[in-house]
């Protein structure tokens, strides 16, 4: 596809940086699945983002800590790439009093301030007016940090988006809106859903900027997210990402995702993002083979010690319910 | 034995049955069609396949529409179901329903009505966390205009869904997810099951059990369990939430001087205490202790299955909460 | 200004005709100010449509009683121009048992469904939603009915805006949307509360015709209408109309009304739509002035009927409470 | 006498002594900034003058998109106070309100948490009709992790604003519009009135009178009333709804042996329904009489005044409430 906006070329270590954190994503939906069928870990819900791990990964080279990221119940690529460690996204993932939310909150509403993942919401459109709020606090102190909120093509439809981004415009908020147009929303194709042709264009309707990029192809989403980042920080106000890309393994698990057409879903899978960026590093001589497959089994230890965390990690007490409900406990 | 049918064909069958019956019956709601493969978990398969998708409507993620539609359609004479997958997406359309759909009629000095069915899913136990399994009945119930109904099996689906759908009010039809696929003796094709009207499930003497949707089945085991100790309780299945059947509930209690109420809602201001308040103001003299209630804990839905489990109602506090009343 | 779409001219019977609607809901306006001063009918509460008149005049050039209206607080010129009758809209608004609704909707939930007025709604955005099931209900009958929803232009901004627009273009419903903008909100001005310069340029992000007309200028207005009804008519779809107006009154009764900027009101107010039309209806030659003042004094004693009819109905008996709140009283 | 203030100056005086103290509080609403009014009654007036229209910010008409703000603002420090006009337009963000703020807390596993305050105007008697006055704390109260609170008189209402500007979970403050320009006693500047505990106004030792907010009016006149007939009430304002002081309320009726529960909101699944029950749960064996319940009749607000009138809870139906608890 063609791209909005000029695409830069990152540098090799930049590339280097998307693919690690892409396939830190890509073996760790490889991880949950194989848990998720040995059962061994109870391991209750799972929206895989195959497919889309590119976004994110590109996304996150603009981002640090101290920025903010609210995303949705399909976001676990969006919460690795932005740094959330994997130890407690298990133990989460896996209801164990040691996971980011001491198992209360699970797949759907994982949650770590610390790197930045702020909100994970399992309503459509219900991560915009959140973001809006955190870059308004930013606004406020001047603090430089950006926001991005993700959310999906069929999300663009729903009410809270358009008052939400008439809202950031208005008030030239830090914040980034990203939608990762996988071209369906559950069993609804994209254009059955929404009645534009580019979500990118709905941007004109709030006077902000909207581009419509190759999600899969990390120089272009980088570009994007550059520029989206730099007009953020620089107190310019939102713009409205559309990153293209493809859900490779249905809404969730065991979907029998059939609401592609003739070679639709084949052609995707074709062009896999992550095989084709670890091709192009190596072809660009950025990386060695050696040195990639050094990487990826440093990236298996990681995550077979994240299962064993959480496989031994224990279940929240039962006493746990009356915590975390109001302030210091329930009155 | 009769045939079995689970929650999933009986609610089918209903829908499939009421628009074959009136042309004005559709149905609006997210990926419904068959060509978005007949509902998430299949409650619409076959549907617009046999009756069209003109009528069996695949929306956008849109409740606030979705529900609008229904009660635009529903103003000139169609019958709508709007779905709205979960019920905490309820709260994306709450303004249509609240301040519209129940409205309408009282506001229009009676000119206009909202013959419209909300049919919802719900109920905690598979793990989906806190925003979506939530029982917020009690909300609707509260609000003047509305009519809340939830079944506990699988023929009352089918006999409770037929009659929403020709009622001339708005509707909600609450659905309970985690028992979907639970079996039960298939409906009498084209039975209504009137609303406003409970049913004594099992009749007895010493203790009366009301509840509805999926608590009856902790509420059945309860009453199993409580007749081995020779606690003899009858089982009142409420159907109706609002408006609920007073008679029935106070011919029971004024003869087992005892209630306890059993929902799956949190207990704080949810149904049983409307129940709870409206036994004790009509039988105070009567009853020999007060009425219990059962309800989940006070806390957002927890992922964790021990969590979770132990958030719910289960037979042991009801159990309990008879006991409460015995003693 | 000038307008989106080609003006035709109306013929003079349509321009009279928008005339006597104007000009009944002109004097209407008057009527009721007066009543609130005097107070003797127990009006409670009145958002003026004054200044907004020659917009649904004209609309209804092109709607029979059979097509529907859905409007809000501010529609009493609306459901005038539908048809709706006076003397029950006077009772509705005085409390009386012989208004439309008993007495027990008011002036914000004025409702006439012989008139095709179907719903009058106080809730900003809630008629678009309702608008579309109504188009629905026509489009499955194949009954070539026309919806109109009116709103203002701090409504655009709402989520049931963005949701209706895009189920109404998916569907195709014959249904327009016609956004009055007055260019404030309450107290807020246009700009500040809307990202985009103009309502009309939203429709894009529906694929959905879009035309800002000049709605005081009789035959812009009676142009767009006419093009959105035959669209609807013809099966083609929604439209949305933005008709710029003027807000003489305030908000509501005892508004200081004092956002405007310097100059801003006078010149609404000196270029009065009403009296305008009547100047060019003498100059072009479509009317005498003896006819008009003829209308003129047939309309005052409509009203005058009108405010008797209320004045002398019964206010609804107590018990009412209990009736309409479920079919066939409460169980 | 102490000098005097209605709501408007009292509700304002809190936001403006909340912001001085504290730069991490902001107000969102519509109309809010003097340059728009300064609010629709003028709640807000002078406080973007004084503070700056950055931390008082006029919105657009999106009240999803206000709470949202609100909550995500609360999420990292700040201490926002979101207007909402009216309550009815709360159904518009409910959303937000019921699946994130009230839960965000729980979900993260007290990582994260919302101090947010809602306010909102609300209440019958100006003939505005079916969907600008409606009642609905109940819906919140029974959402865990709110807190819902409602100001009587101007001095509470400061205090229990400054109170809930500074509690760290998502507060609902209900303002009672119609009695808006009521004077009562000026507040003690800076006072805060601690959330959750409610105040005896009025002892007395034949009954107990439980309300809050605008009809702590109707129960006043009751009180008085009842006291020529030589009956003495104790009227208890229950300030906090949610959660609500349990301990003072049985404190009071362990004493009187009898209860009534009066609010304005429609009494069917009301705020009575579960302080009756509570009562009657503990209290059983000592009550005398059934709890009763005063609310507004069933129905949508009549614009009608005449209706709208007979809607709502007044002094003689508190009177005969109470006396069916004597007879
Ligand atoms: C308000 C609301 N309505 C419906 C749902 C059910 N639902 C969950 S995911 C989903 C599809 C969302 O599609 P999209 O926005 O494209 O995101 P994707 O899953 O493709 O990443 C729906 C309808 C929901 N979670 N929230
Ligand atoms: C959902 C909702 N929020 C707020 C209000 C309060 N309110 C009533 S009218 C109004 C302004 C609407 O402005 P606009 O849409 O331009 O219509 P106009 O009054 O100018 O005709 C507001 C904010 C409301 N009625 N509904
Ligand atoms: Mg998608
Ligand atoms: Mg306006």
């Amino acid at each position: 596809m063609t791209n909005d906006n000029n695409t830069e070329q990152p540098p090799g270590s930049s590339l280097l940086a998307i693919y690690e954190r892409a396939a830190r994503i890509r073996k760790n939906d490889e991880a949950f699945h194989g848990a998720m069928q040995s059962g061994k870990l109870g391991i209750r819900i799972y929206y895989s983002p195959r497919g889309q791990e590119i976004i994110p990964a590109a996304l996150c080279d603009h981002l640090t800590d101290d920025d903010y990221l609210v995303t949705i119940y399909r976001g676990v690529h969006d919460q690795i790439a932005k740094g959330i460690p994997l130890n407690e996204l298990w133990a989460e993932y896996a209801g164990r009093a040691t996971g980011t939310c001491k198992g209360k909150g699970g797949p759907m509403h994982v949650t770590h301030p610390k790197s930045g993942n702020m909100v994970t919401t399992g309503i459509v459109g219900g991560s915009l007016p959140i973001a809006n709020g955190l870059a308004l606090a930013s606004q406020l102190d001047d603090d430089k940090r950006v926001t991005v909120a993700c959310f999906g093509d069929g999300a663009s439809n729903i009410g809270a988006f358009h008052e939400s981004l008439n809202m950031a415009s208005l008030w030239k908020l830090p914040v980034i809106f990203l939608c990762q147009n996988n071209l369906i929303a559950e069993h609804t194709r994209f254009e059955k859903g929404t009645a534009v042709a580019r979500v990118a264009d709905r941007a004109a309707s709030y006077s902000m900027p909207g581009v419509r990029v190759d999600g899969n192809d990390p120089a272009a989403m980088w570009s994007a997210a550059k520029d989206a980042v730099a007009r953020a920080r620089a107190g310019e106000g939102p713009t409205l990402i559309e990153a293209m890309t493809f859900r490779f393994m249905g809404h969730l698990i065991g979907d029998p995702d059939e609401h592609w057409r003739e070679g639709e879903k084949e052609a995707a899978l074709e062009r896999d993002p992550v095989p084709a960026l670890r091709k192009q590093l190596i072809a660009d001589g950025h990386a060695s083979e050696e040195a990639l497959t050094e990487l990826e089994q440093k990236l298996d230890e990681e995550i077979v010690e994240a299962m064993n965390f959480a496989q031994n990690s224990p279940k929240p007490d039962v006493s746990e319910l009356g915590v975390d409900v109001l302030a210091g406990g329930a009155l | 034995m009769t045939a079995q049918v689970n929650f999933v064909q009986a609610i089918n069958q209903a829908m499939h049955d009421a628009m074959a019956d009136d042309p004005n019956v559709l149905i609006l709601g997210e990926d419904i069609a068959d060509e978005e493969g007949g509902g998430v978990v299949k409650v619409t398969t076959g549907l617009s396949s046999s009756f069209g998708a003109d009528r069996v409507r695949s929306t956008p993620i849109t409740e606030e529409a979705i529900i609008g539609a229904a009660v635009g359609a529903a103003l000139v004479g169609k019958r709508p179901i709007a779905e709205i997958m979960l019920m905490n997406f309820l709260t994306v359309g709450m303004d249509q329903i609240v301040n519209h759909a129940a409205k309408l009629r009282f506001m229009s000095g009676g000119q206009t009505h909202v013959p419209m069915t909300i049919r919802t899913m719900t109920g905690a136990g598979g793990g989906a966390g806190g925003q979506h399994t939530d029982m917020v009945e009690a909300w609707f119930a509260h609000v003047a205009g509305m009519k809340v109904v939830a079944p506990s099996s699988p023929a009352e689906a089918y006999g409770l869904l037929r009659s929403c759908i020709e009622d001339d009010d708005p509707c909600l039809f609450v659905e309970n997810m985690p028992t979907y696929w639970t079996n039960g003796d298939a409906p009498e094709r084209g039975t209504r099951i009137p609303l406003g009207k409970a049913a004594v499930v099992s009749p007895g003497t010493d203790v009366t059990i009301i509840s509805y949707a999926r608590t009856m089945m902790e509420s059945g085991a309860a009453v199993k369990a409580l007749s081995e100790e020779g606690v003899s309780a009858e089982l009142i299945d409420l159907r109706t939430i609002a408006p609920f059947d007073l008679e029935t509930i106070l011919e029971s209690v004024s003869k087992t001087k005892r209630a306890v109420v059993v929902h799956e809602a949190v207990t704080p201001f949810g149904v049983g205490a409307e129940i709870s308040a409206r036994i004790t103001e009509e039988l105070f003299s009567e009853l020999a202790a007060p009425v219990q209630r059962v309800g989940s804990t006070f806390n957002a839905v927890p992922y964790a299955q021990a969590l979770e489990e132990a958030h719910l109602p289960s037979m042991q506090r009801v159990v309990d909460a008879v006991r409460r009343t015995l003693s």
